[in-house]
């Protein structure tokens, strides 16, 4: 079961990343520089939070084109996991391997905070092990997770089911009251067609530990990469 | 080969809503200031290209910023030129 | 001459000095090296003497004052803190002023060898309803959030104070802590005749020329003309800057490293070769530059930021060089390291400089301060008629009220280690590979300081102890920064010598030795001087981070207790700020061995798990401290005040020192009483933990009684 | 009272480092773009504004510019102007 976690030049969750994975019984991980290209020993990569080439020009939009990326698009096309974690998240918009596109948070102010998100398909590789329609708290640190999308494109993801995690309330109510960046449709999570590419903008590795006081709640994500890759086998 | 200076203007696409200029439209009313309407915020990237003519160093910009400078789901651009006096190369 | 060398900010005397050091007349590259390494920033020159009074050592102590950052043993680590103003940048230009200032303190940090692992900012503004400072105030606040986020250090803690002296002169102090091996520690030592120097890092500017004279200036209408010396702070380049000389300082190919802060490249290599005995040459036309046409003069003052100094074994440079290419930035041999002492500059195949090393480290004149005391004030006595509005107003300014506006944009989680995060008496991170923590707290009341230097400085080092006690940690060490007026002034140079030696005294009785700091002299506007502000950075330790403590109250039932002697006053409280707009009167005095006792009581307590909350007085006395403990879990107390003599709104209000509210399980009251007896240490019953509402009552008579989501909504604002 | 179509182009100081900047050359040397050099970023503020007549108009959009859209310190700007054919007021 091995995880691969990149390192662009001004990611910052990388180790993060790392740490929450080793962290798991039977997950083997390593890093993966972002000019390597060989990532045929991987099970699942994950694009880590932070900034990317500073953020600079856009969130992702450097890094998107980095070697390593076109290595993740043939390894996603061929089925392999992808999961995008935040600075990760935009980086796979801005490499076009999920639709749509993050424009600055409507508060304009970078936002730290735990916030509740509703698990809206337990389906895929990445939630298997959360119950279908199950309110978890996760943190999120960004200024730029005002996600966009086109009127088409938001309704063939919101018809064919590739919201994966909603910003809710405690009850799982997603009004725009409870949206801490502006995202349309409170979405915080996507996947793609293929149910193999997810990106989000919470940090699951932050809620991996409950002595940091965000609950444990991001580590199913983790394992239910594991368990899916398990059953595989 | 010549030197070109090339600008970009990168402007969000009319139908997407910009929250910069939002706040930025908001802050002129708090400052007093009224009769001001669609304030829409935009980049500029001035770079100095290398090229034979300027055909070529056109399509080489148009290149970048298709590839890099802007990203057409939100964004749309437009590339203007002028030949760099100051540097032929 | 003369007017070229007034202008650089030297004195007739000082550049008399230079002239007999040299043995003739400087060139002007020389006379700018002598102007910025012989500035207040750089030579200390009106503290220099009164520092060297601070207790420094001690158990645990690795490094102290010196080096470019302090060091306590924890285990095999060694946790690096310091802390330094950025004021005069901010008032500026406040985004980038705060942004420049985190780069330059994560640049000592890293100096040291170690990883940055935390950030704090402690901030001072003017009345924040004012137009300019709330530019000032959300410019700073969106800077040290856009470069310590992009940066990749969590901003844990700090301190956000409002008062109307700041409001030409804002504060803004940032603290780094670091973690190294503690047999791993760097030193900022050029050694090795033969040895290179590389410069690594972002190209050479003209910006900030004269920054560190800059700094020693007070603000007037001209200083909007040397707007240029604002500086761009690019966080990106700095966090490849971190990892590169992270992965450098794990070779055997660097025996030296050194930050570029002020006076950027001759303070750096004069620094580095003073400390090492050695000397330089430095060949100037190996620096990369940003812009052409630039004198070795701009090149050797030039304080680009992003930059750091390697002392590179010969023969290993281009090891070095490629270690950096990989990180994608720029390094080049800007010079050998030599015996003879001497710094020899080299630009356009002449030689511009040569002067002997420790002439510009050692050799600047040191002043003594003439202090004379300003006249005391009368004490102005708030008033209050009704107890629940006071305490919902106190709650609701601007000093005491939820400073999640702030942290909320500061990215405290990144790293994952933030165990208690911003809203607690003092941070708590854990230290990977050990069980354990470190507890993190600034604190300074200007107000106190002001009306009593000697005591306020005691009393900033006794809250910045209690806080980290507060939640389980042990102080250890302080770092400190001193924002002070004009020292050529009499009462400000009276301030000064008060506070080193209230600091001294307090750091002597509670154990916690000053490890390093940073002077800003000179927070004056059209001759009006901010409050005398000593900002204390705490560190703590605690053994296992599964034993802290937090503020807010945990179940209902518990019983809430008053830990501390009972002696209070309004003087220099926030009621009195509030309704007088300025302190006034005689504050309460530090007993410092009553502060001793209460730490480490409270600490065997939580010790033995007998405490369930805990949470220091400060601001806004008793009652603040009790609604605050509230608001966390939404719970209440029921409290019964001693049917004492002391007027209602002291007993609520006032504020005093070494005071922390505890609370326990009912079966544990006896216990704790017993500890607190033996130790000497007053203790009250004040009441019980109860569900929705906090109500005093005196003489079996209610007279506060508000709900707790009246506290709550007041306090979040 | 009429409509005014305004555009601030908001540019750092030529003395000023432009770190957005440097990183997109950087970005454009390793995706193998050559010959390119100079890169500096900045924003455009699109705004409408109403007036009595294009003085009026550009006045006050320089006075906005100067209050909220460019930081002196740091920035330089520059106005232009044109009548808004649809929407006259
Ligand atoms: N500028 C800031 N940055 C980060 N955290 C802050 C800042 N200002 C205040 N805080 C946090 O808010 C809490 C309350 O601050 P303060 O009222 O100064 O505490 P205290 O009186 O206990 O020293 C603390 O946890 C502090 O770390
Ligand atoms: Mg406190």
């Amino acid at each position: 079961m091995k995880f691969g976690v990149v390192v662009f030049p001004g990611s910052n969750c990388d180790a993060d990343c790392y740490n929450a994975i080793a962290d798991i019984p039977g997950a083997q991980v390593r890093y993966v520089w972002h000019k390597d290209r060989d990532i045929s020993d991987l099970d699942c990569v994950v694009l880590p939070g932070g900034f990317s080439y500073g953020d600079y020009l856009r969130t992702g939009a450097i890094a998107a084109l980095s070697p390593v990326m076109e290595s993740v698009a043939d390894f996603a096309k061929r089925g392999g996991l992808v999961l995008g974690i935040c600075n990760g998240f935009q980086i796979l918009l801005e490499a076009g391997l999920l639709p749509g596109a993050m424009r600055r948070n409507s508060t304009l102010t970078f936002i730290c905070k735990d916030v509740y998100v509703k698990v809206e398909r337990a389906d895929t590789p990445f939630t298997s092990l959360y119950r279908q329609g199950q309110v978890i708290k996760m943190p999120i640190a960004h200024s730029d997770g005002n996600y966009y999308a086109d009127q088409k494109t938001l309704d063939a993801l919101e018809t064919t089911g590739r919201v994966v995690f909603r910003y809710c309330d405690t009850e799982g109510l997603a009004t725009a009251e409870h949206c801490p960046n502006g995202a349309m449709n409170n979405i915080a999570g996507i996947i793609n067609e293929s149910g193999n590419v997810l990106g989000l903008m919470p940090h699951p590795e932050r809620c991996s530990e409950g002595v940091l006081g965000s609950g444990e709640d991001g580590r199913m994500l983790l394992m239910s990469c594991i368990h899916h890759l398990n059953r595989g086998r | 080969m010549m030197r070109f200076r090339a600008r970009v203007y990168v402007m969000l696409k009319q139908t997407v809503l910009d929250p910069q200029g939002s706040a930025v439209l908001r802050a002129l009313g708090d400052l007093g200031y009224d009769g001001i309407h669609d304030v829409r915020i935009g980049k500029i990237v001035d770079l100095s290209v290398q090229a034979e003519d300027p055909d070529e160093a056109r399509a080489k910009v148009e290149e970048i910023a298709k590839r890099l400078l802007a990203n057409p789901v939100l964004e749309e651009f437009s590339v203007f030129l002028e030949p760099d006096a100051a540097q032929g190369v | 001459m003369e007017s070229t060398y007034r202008q650089m900010g030297l004195s007739d005397m000082e550049y008399d000095r230079i002239k007999s050091v040299l043995g003739r007349e400087p060139s002007l590259t020389e006379l700018g090296m002598y102007a910025v390494l012989w500035s207040e920033h750089c030579a200390y020159k009106h503290s220099r003497k009164l520092l060297r009074t601070l207790p420094t050592t001690g158990e645990g102590i690795l490094v102290g004052p010196g080096e470019n950052a302090g060091a306590v043993e924890m285990g095999d680590y060694a946790i690096v803190f310091k802390i330094e103003s950025h004021n005069h940048p901010v008032a500026i230009e406040p985004f980038q002023g705060a942004a420049t200032g985190v780069g330059g303190i994560v640049r000592d940090i890293l100096a040291m060898g170690a990883r940055p692992v935390a950030l704090l900012d402690s901030l001072r503004f003017g009345d924040p309803k004012e137009p300019r400072n709330k530019y000032l105030i959300n410019g700073v606040v969106a800077g040290i959030s856009a470069y310590g986020n992009a940066i990749g250090v969590p901003t844990v803690g700090g301190e956000v104070k409002f008062a109307n002296a700041y409001s030409e002169n804002p504060l803004c102090n940032v603290m780094c802590v670091g973690v190294v091996k503690k047999d791993r520690i760097a030193k900022g030592l050029a050694r090795g005749p033969g040895n290179a120097l590389m410069l690594v890092g972002a190209r050479t500017g003209r910006d900030g020329i004269h920054g560190a004279t800059f700094a020693s200036e007070q603000l007037d209408e001209t200083s909007e003309q040397k707007r240029p010396a604002v500086q761009v702070g690019d966080p990106f380049m700095e966090k490849l800057l971190i990892e590169a000389c992270l992965e450098l300082l794990d070779t055997p190919y660097v025996v030296g490293i050194q930050d570029m802060g002020a006076a950027g490249i001759t303070s750096s290599v004069a620094e580095t070769a003073s400390r090492a005995k050695t000397g330089a040459e430095l060949y100037l036309d190996n620096v990369p530059l940003r812009e052409s046409g630039m004198s070795a003069y701009e090149i050797m003052l030039s304080e680009s930021q992003e930059r750091m100094l390697l002392i590179v074994k010969q023969g290993k440079e281009a090891e070095v060089a490629a270690r950096c290419a990989k990180w994608g930035l720029l390094s080049a041999v800007i010079g050998r390291v030599t015996a003879d002492g001497m710094l020899r500059v080299f630009h356009k195949g002449e030689k511009v400089a040569e002067v002997p090393v420790t002439s510009l480290t050692d050799d600047a004149p040191c002043y003594s301060l003439l202090p004379a005391p300003r006249p005391g004030t009368r004490e102005e006595v708030p008033s209050v008629t009704d107890p629940d509005s006071t305490l919902l107003e106190l709650l609701a300014s601007p000093g005491i009220s939820s400073k999640q506006w702030v942290y909320e944009q500061y990215d405290y989680m990144v790293q994952t280690n933030t165990v208690l995060r911003p809203g607690q008496d003092a941070a708590l991170i854990r230290v990977r590979g050990t069980r354990g923590g470190i507890a993190l707290s600034t604190d300074g009341n200007g107000r106190l300081v002001y009306l009593d230097p000697y005591e306020g400085a005691k009393a900033a080092v006794a809250e910045a102890a209690r806080n980290v006690v507060c939640v389980g940690a042990t102080p250890r060490a302080i770092t400190n920064c001193l924002n002070f007026g004009n020292p050529e002034k009499p009462h400000i140079a009276y301030e000064f010598t008060q506070v080193v030696r209230g600091m001294g005294d307090a750091c002597r009785a509670l154990g916690t030795p000053v490890t390093g700091g940073n002077v800003s002299f000179y927070n004056e506007t059209c001759g009006k001087a901010v409050y005398p502000t000593p900002v204390v950075g705490m560190l703590g330790v605690l053994d296992d981070i599964l034993a802290a403590v937090t503020c807010a109250f945990k179940s209902e039932g518990d019983v809430v207790l008053l830990l501390g002697p009972d002696r209070v006053s309004f003087a220099g409280s926030e009621l009195q700020y509030l309704q007088y707009g300025a302190p006034s009167g005689t504050p309460v005095p530090v007993d410092l061995e009553m502060e001793v006792r209460l730490q480490k009581t409270v600490l065997s307590l939580m010790k033995k798990r007998l405490v369930k909350s805990a949470h220091d007085l400060s601001e806004g006395g008793l009652a603040v401290a009790l609604a605050e403990c509230c608001i966390d879990q939404a719970l209440g107390a029921s409290v019964e005040l001693a049917d004492d003599t002391m007027p209602l709104p002291l007993s609520l209000f006032a504020e005093g020192p070494s005071r922390i509210i505890i609370t326990c399980s009912p079966e544990h009251l006896h216990e704790i009483r017993r500890c607190c007896g033996e130790a000497g240490v007053p203790c009250r019953v004040l009441g019980t933990v109860v569900k929705g509402v906090l109500s005093i009552a005196r003489a079996g008579e209610t007279c506060l009684r508000v709900s707790v989501d009246h506290i709550i909504s007041k306090w979040r604002g």
